[in-house]
């Protein structure tokens, strides 16, 4: 029988090791999935590269991530806020790496690992700085920039509501990089509202089905 | 005279027709969505998955995780729909919004659009949505001041600042014109009256051109 | 105030010209937009492309648009059923030139297109002679091909139920096709079982956004 | 003795454990399904945006657009989720589903599979979605016939007919065998009652070794 829910977020993130590449769903500070976030830093782990599109904000999260120095690498489009002050002090110090990447793109890599497709071209960026070192194309009149896919060890996602499946339904906003991060990791754990039973979520709206997702857990 | 902010998205506003799918970009255009006019059914959309924004909620409503791209709490009108991060990027990118209004740090006489980094390395960069939707929207407003606080101008030749992108932008709404971007490099439409063409030459570096609209 | 929605398929289908590229949705008989299809036969217009999954069967919509010379080419993955009587005739004849493409390269090289995206690697067919002629570049060890955009003047599918916006729920295995060509047409046609208030669908639960749609006609 | 399409069913059956996620191709492998043990909970995947797949609906009842990668009417079970073609793709091509199974004209023992095209040029090439879901799948089981119906062996050096895809096939399962590829090439895993060695041999162009299980 399949039943990808587990009792405990220490079970929800367990086996994330030193060095891994994380994925973190969010938008400001809508869709966090906080409770696994804090189970990873419970978790003492170092040296990850977090993917996510904004660099945390205040001392939660991933802020408290960055603070305590787990994070070695950040991979994200917009790393300023006003509250993004821990991102920004370890930056001014060179004690954390950044890839900037335009937002469209960092989703669109996540989904290539997902589709399992070997990168695209974009001409988001081209034309610009961030296109230095990559290759170049001309297509169809215009530049585009040629980008990899960025698959991930593990995703943790917020979503509303699971059942035993890992079938997904999410609540408004909070939807953002949810559904492609859950595509492109190895491990996907989403933290949901609650838990419906099988058959309860509507076939035709279903966002994320199971199949992308490995452990759900309610927080 | 210069237009005031609230003048400059009334003005703006004006260009959106009936029926558009808009994205304003943070900070000055998203005043525009409160000065279109009533008659006029337009779709907002944001980058984190929304179509058919309404107005922030009142005051101590509002759904937490329903923000714009701006992170500032809005809400859902009757016809909109919620939508992931990557299906918001195939609609910015792949052509189907109708029109972006975005704000500046330059713009040339080309079209070049510079809005996402300065020359101020103390700074952590940060692009966001800003690439895609420059290159992808089908018609690029640029609402911004006419010259900087410190009285710089930011139409230029060419632009200093990183790009965002090139030759994407068809109209520079200032609190002083209206320009529109041809092969010919900027075209003044409209200025705010009072000014002759010098003072506006005066606080423009790129050359200027006028045609009747 | 917007309203896609129209009174008759000829209205729908206006605007069709020769020559056009031409999306049709649908799986064998599951979402095929037979109504819209028949209206385009009635246009008269030839030297169509044919984008859709299969070549028709029987002589109803694709079958009679082909057997009425109407396709100078059909793109497809699986031209072939018990029934693909006049693709099949006018194929030998050499009448119809066929462009085959693998199933989730034909809805990738769509999505791409609707995306803004200049084209992508895919492992998929990298080593068989549907790459001949194409770029392939190994990537993370792997033969990937490179695959092009497939844009369309028109895309013609079927949903279930729309809004006066455009905003589309469909029926069942009905949706296969129909949200990708929505993304990639500049103009995209939908036929509905129904039309309903706005606001009556479930934001979280509309699947084509009214953004990718153009025109709606109950049929 | 040769193994009826039940019996090779059941064999694969047997290797798709509890919890998988499974698409069978059309043909001899959608006997797979009806032969699972019942205490084992698979998600049948379709290409045309099923998960969750059920058995044929009652003769008279059904959804006539609820149809499988065949084209027959199926059913949808609780936890069934529908999605749209790209996405069904997505988890074709992408590692996602755990086992498929496929028909073959001709397999080769360093694992290449050809099953879409023979060297029949009165026959329109047809591809479908086979050679997504043999680059993608993480396991590719081939159910077959031993030999072809007149006897020719389908078990090759190397493909002769053109390729779906290069070195995927991880296990074989024919009417006489089943056989792992390995770097070493094809090695028999098990065989029909009252098969020789020899006999096995003669019947399979590629080099056969035995090793236990």
């Amino acid at each position: 029988m399949i039943d990808k829910r587990v009792a405990s977020l220490a079970e929800a993130v367990a086996g994330v090791r030193d060095g891994d590449t994380v994925l973190v769903g969010g938008f400001g500070n809508s869709g966090v999935p906080v409770a696994l976030v804090h189970a990873v830093l419970d978790l003492g782990v170092r040296d990850l590269t977090v993917v996510t599109n904004n660099a945390g904000s205040g001392e939660t999260d991933i802020a408290a991530l960055i603070r305590e120095r787990r994070v070695r690498k950040i991979i994200c489009s917009y790393p300023r806020s006003s509250g993004s002050v821990w991102f920004e002090k370890l930056w001014r110090a060179g004690e954390i790496e950044l890839e900037l990447v335009p937002q469209g793109t960092l989703s669109e890599r996540m989904r290539a690992a997902g589709a399992g497709l070997g990168g695209f071209f974009t001409p988001a960026g081209a034309d610009t700085p961030l296109a230095e070192g990559k290759e170049v194309r001309v297509i169809g009149g215009r530049r585009h920039v040629f980008e990899e896919p960025l698959p991930a060890d593990v995703a943790l996602i917020k979503a509303h509501l699971a059942d035993r499946w890992g079938n997904l339904v999410y609540h408004s906003a909070a939807r953002n990089f949810g559904p492609v991060m859950a595509t492109a990791a190895r491990v996907t754990v989403a933290q949901v509202s609650a838990f419906v039973e099988l058959g309860e979520l509507d076939p035709e709206a279903v966002v994320t089905p199971g199949i992308f997702v490995d452990r759900v857990v309610a927080a | 005279m210069r237009l005031t902010k609230r003048q400059m998205a009334a003005r703006v506003a004006q260009d959106i027709p009936d029926g558009s799918y808009v994205n304003l970009g943070i900070g000055l255009p998203t005043l525009v969505a409160d000065v279109v006019p009533p008659d006029r059914e337009i779709v907002y959309h944001s980058e984190n998955g929304i179509l058919g924004m309404g107005p922030a909620p009142q005051e101590g409503t509002g759904d937490p995780e329903l923000i714009n791209a701006g992170k500032q709490l809005v809400t859902l009108l009757p016809g909109g729909a919620y939508f992931h991060h990557t299906d918001a990027f195939v609609m910015m990118r792949g052509g189907h919004i109708d029109i972006t209004v975005l704000g500046a740090f330059q713009v040339a006489a080309n079209g070049d659009l510079a809005n996402w980094a300065t020359d101020d390395a103390t700074l952590p960069p940060a692009v966001g949505g800003a690439m895609d939707l420059a290159v992808g929207a089908r018609r690029v407003l640029v609402m911004t001041t006419h010259t900087t606080r410190d009285g710089r101008p930011k139409l230029l030749p060419t632009c200093t600042f990183p790009l965002t992108a090139a030759a994407v932008v068809h109209r520079v709404y200032t609190d002083l014109a209206v320009l529109d971007v041809t092969p010919d490099g900027f075209v003044v439409r409209e200025m705010v009256p009072g000014l002759t063409r010098d003072e506006l030459q005066a606080q423009t570096a790129a050359p200027l051109r006028w045609e009747e609209p």
